[in-house]
């Protein structure tokens, strides 16, 4: 168990760093949107199933959908 | 009976304004009168509560469960204080309002009609409804009992004012809007946390029970959730290095948000500052260095407005520096102290957003935010230039104006602690002041001794605008000359303020 | 420059944050209201699922706050938004049959699973926000599949209002019944039934469609102004 | 093994929180500043949620008769995260909406650029 958690951990630091180094935004959202999946599986490991529900619906869908339209109004690379 | 009143001020303007969209949609113009009425009705029952609240603070539960175990609101002295200046400079400001936010002023047809053409009509009621909406969580902020419950009325108070800076659309607006979104956002962020250490430690929400018993842990361990706190609501209050949005937010807003922006928004900020150092750590150990801050705030504001040509930003590092001011003397903390903070508190509110609301149509007229384009206004405004001058004089602290009772209260309680350091440092708050008093006089004769220009621009404002305004005046002249009309109501805030054990009493009982 | 002096001052936090942390042991019992709700949640409000309970009855005020910042981000990002003068009528360009077809299926399923998850609040993890949620994502697919069609705006803000005005006049209702705002007036019910918990799971269909039509009416916007 | 137990959620949630914060402090791109906000709710909503936990606890939550309400986690915890989940989706999508405007007023949204006034 502990190691599934570590792993997990692992990955969604990997995946705000990833976050701050691409370019490319909308890969960017991708990986913050990657964070915000594993942040809920962690919730749910934590034994609060409402909030793993709640992060997953809002944080990870709706968020990563509003900023996907947002960048595509915008411009999709960062200089 | 009276015992609901204060669920009421928070939650029929609250409704009133979930109201608002669907007024607008079966009768459009009605929309905009239902500010005024909700502020209305909040200044009558605040006023009504306030002989109650005086005698002993009125606490009320929410859902019937006795505190700490649910959401309670405290209405003592402090919190009805704040509650009728909310309503009271809410409501004259939204009448001002009422004229001023129309489908299409200037300044929007300058920004945008070059390019497009033609301005949406009736798109003013977003305006209502978010208005309404800041001054209610205005409201919860000054009566919740609760820190998470503070922290969310504290973020309907922000987010609605991020969303009223960028309301014009234009360049500036939108660029102080994001600058001032984000550093809110971190600074509620960074609150949060320290909320959760505070819960983590003591497992409870309620403010009165982590008050009880934060004597029971080590000062160390309140330290890091203290600071955290402090710097989260720091930025709503804009203490010195966490004020860079304030003078770009306050001055690309419009006119009557501005007003709304320095009288209401940031002092409310100070109050949650006050409120948790005070009642909830009884932290005496920071306070020297409160003290210090707030002259460094008072001195940073006050040198930049002086050295400013554009007469919003002016006004905004005047609300700096005035902020600075209040919080040196709440830091003294003592009976004196924090009456004259309050008493400052006061004052500011009412001469700072009259000087915006004169400000609005003087710049409604020229067209231009630069000061010299104010050449020669007195001859074409009287009215609202006499009452630009009003505001000024009392800010500076001139009698027979409110400024001077409150900042002789002030001088008074600092040389009252006895201490060299209270001392010298109110002698630096008297250079504060003539800084001030320069840049004020520089403006006021602006507007009547150079008359140059042949023929400015410019009529008299709208007697919508200028009842509000006069009230205002009238207001500052009246306790300029009857000080003791409140101090009564401020002795006893303060005493609230410093007897931290009567408000654990009171909630818990 | 800024970013050295940006990374000391993550390392204070840090280092502030490591040293409080030691207070506040992982895995070990520190609530005091929280022990209070497991025990008595129950009898007091009905409801299985003490979460729920939390935030719609004991802590109901904040869940009300809640709704309200929601509310005000939907009409802060409208006024933000909204475009002046005539709209600019874009290309759409039609989607492609399969998930033409695959949205037009999803989205009444998506509907009834958002709307069984906030009527079931009180009972199963889920409620309001949660629900709404799901609803705005079913709106989302239609945007993405079915391009031309368009929720009515009127529709939405009226769900909206009546949502917001609908919470408030129930915490009334319990204002003048009991003499306490958001008091469970209603009978209880037999705890682990659908009707149970009193004005909880009221509350919770208000919330739901208010927080549903206010995430669609964000993305409607997202998409359609400026 | 018994300092991954005690502290691997805090790790992930503080690793969160301060990774936000460089981005939001270092980092040009508004759209990234703003996912950084976003990274930074996403960790302080997971420190709130394991101050409430308690080792081997179960969700609070009487599903089904005989559940043993001792080895409860707290739920006041999770009930103040759904809130400010909600707070966080709110802020994210105004300062969305900003960043659109902003886009089309200054053709950019590399906030040094954009110095109409100081920032």
């Amino acid at each position: 168990m502990i190691f599934v958690v570590s792993f997990l951990v692992v990955l969604m630091l990997v995946g705000a760093v990833a976050a701050s180094i691409f370019r490319d935004l909308i890969s960017a959202v991708i990986a913050a949107a990657l964070v915000s999946l594993i942040a809920s599986i962690l919730f749910y490991f934590l034994q609060a199933p409402d909030v793993a529900m709640a992060e997953a619906a809002i944080g990870a869908a709706l968020t990563a959908a509003i900023f996907i339209i947002a960048i595509r109004r915008t411009k999709r690379y960062e200089e | 009976m009276v015992d609901c009143l204060p669920v009421l001020l928070i939650v029929v303007p609250l409704g009133l304004a979930f109201a608002i969209p669907l007024f607008a949609l079966f009768w459009k113009s009605a929309a905009k009168y239902i500010p005024p009425v909700a502020l209305a009705f909040n200044l009558i029952t605040s006023l009504l509560l306030l002989p109650r609240a005086l005698e002993n603070p009125v606490v009320v539960s929410i859902g019937g469960w006795r505190p700490p175990f649910c959401i309670n609101l405290v209405a003592g002295p402090v919190g009805i204080l704040f509650s009728t200046i909310i309503a009271l400079v809410g409501l004259l400001v939204s009448v001002y309002a009422l004229d001023y936010i129309h489908p299409a002023p200037f300044y929007i047809k300058e920004a945008l009609c070059g390019k497009r053409g033609g301005v949406k009509e009736g798109a003013t009621e977003k305006y209502h409804t978010l208005y309404l909406l800041l001054l209610t969580g205005a409201t919860g902020v000054v009566l919740t009992g609760d820190i998470f419950n503070l922290f969310v009325f504290f973020e309907i108070l922000c987010i609605s004012s991020y969303a009223l800076v960028a309301y014009l659309r234009e360049k500036s607006g939108i660029e102080s809007a994001v600058k001032y979104l984000i550093q809110g956002a971190v600074g509620s962020s960074l609150l949060l946390i320290g909320i959760g250490l505070l819960y983590g430690q003591f497992g409870t929400l309620n403010m009165a029970d982590i008050a009880e018993n934060i004597k029971s842990v080590s000062p160390i361990s309140v330290f890091v959730p203290m600071v955290l706190i402090i710097t989260g609501l720091g930025v709503e209050a804009a203490i010195f290095p966490l004020n860079a949005w304030l003078p770009d937010a306050h001055s690309s807003a419009p006119s009557s948000i501005s007003a709304i922006l320095s009288g209401i928004a940031i002092e409310v900020g100070l109050y949650a500052v006050v409120r948790v150092i005070f009642t909830i750590f009884g932290a005496s150990s920071i306070l020297l260095f409160l003290a210090l801050l707030g002259i460094l705030t008072l001195l940073l504001g006050e040198m930049c407005a002086f050295s400013q040509n554009n007469i919003k930003r002016m006004l905004a590092y005047s609300s700096i520096g005035q902020i600075g001011l209040i919080l040196f003397a709440l830091a003294i903390a003592t009976s004196y102290g924090v009456t004259g903070g309050l008493f400052q508190l006061v004052s500011h509110t009412l001469a700072k957003a009259l000087l915006f609301l004169a400000a609005g149509y003087m710049i409604y007229q020229t067209g231009s935010l630069q000061i010299s384009a104010l050449e020669g206004m007195g001859k074409k405004m009287p009215l609202t230039c006499l009452a630009f001058t009003i505001g000024a004089f009392s800010l500076v602290g001139l009698p027979p104006f409110i400024g001077f009772p409150s900042k002789f209260l002030i001088v008074r309680a600092a040389l009252s602690t006895e201490e060299t350091i209270f001392i010298v440092l109110i002698s630096l708050v008297l250079l504060g002041t003539v800084i001030e008093g320069a840049y004020f006089f520089r403006v006021v004769q602006v507007l009547y001794f150079k008359g140059e220009k042949p023929n400015p621009p410019g009529k008299e404002a709208p007697i919508a605008a200028l009842i509000p305004m006069f009230i205002f005046v009238v207001l500052i002249i009246v306790i300029g000359v009857y000080p003791k009309l409140i101090t009564g109501v401020l002795n006893s805030a303060a005493s609230e303020l410093l007897n931290r054990l009567d408000y654990i009493r009171s909630v818990l009982g | 420059m800024r970013r050295v002096i940006s990374i000391l001052l993550l390392i204070i936090v840090a280092l502030g944050i490591r040293l409080s942390l030691t207070k506040i042991p992982f895995g070990t019992p520190k609530t005091k209201v929280g022990r209070y709700y497991i025990e008595e949640g129950i009898e007091e409000t009905g409801a299985v699922n003490i979460v729920t309970s939390v935030v719609v009855s004991y802590r109901g005020f904040d869940t009300l706050g809640e709704v309200t910042i929601l509310f005000i981000a939907a009409i802060g990002l409208g006024a933000v938004l909204s475009t002046v003068g005539e709209k600019t009528v874009r290309e759409i360009e039609p989607a492609s049959l399969v998930l033409y077809t695959g949205c037009r299926l999803l989205f009444p399923l998506i509907l009834i699973f958002g709307t069984y998850i906030f009527i079931h609040g009180h009972l199963t993890p889920g409620g309001g926000f949660q629900g709404g949620a799901i609803i705005a994502s079913g709106f989302l697919l239609i945007y993405l599949g079915c391009r031309e069609r368009r929720i009515s705006r009127v529709a939405s803000n009226l769900a909206e209002s009546l949502g917001g005005l609908a919470f408030v006049v129930i915490g009334l209702l319990g204002l003048v019944f009991g003499g306490y705002f958001l008091l469970n007036f209603l009978p209880k019910g037999t705890a682990n039934t659908l009707f149970s918990a009193g004005i909880i799971p009221i509350i919770y269909i208000a919330i739901g469609f208010k927080v549903g039509s206010e995430l669609a009416g964000i993305i409607d916007n997202l998409i359609e102004e400026s | 093994m018994s300092f991954l137990n005690n502290y691997i959620y805090y790790i992930g949630a503080f690793g969160l929180i301060l990774i936000g914060l460089y981005i939001i402090l270092v980092k040009h791109n508004l759209i990234k500043v703003i996912i950084g906000l976003g990274i930074l709710d996403t960790g302080v909503n997971l420190f709130l949620i394991s101050v409430g936990y308690i080792t081997k606890g179960t969700a609070p939550i009487f599903s089904k008769p005989g559940i043993d309400s001792e080895r409860m986690v707290d739920p006041v915890p999770q009930a103040l995260v759904l809130t400010a989940i909600v707070i966080g989706v709110a802020v994210l999508a105004l300062a969305l909406s900003l960043a659109i405007r902003l886009y089309q007023h200054y053709r950019t949204l590399n906030l040094r650029k954009i110095r109409e006034q100081r920032w």
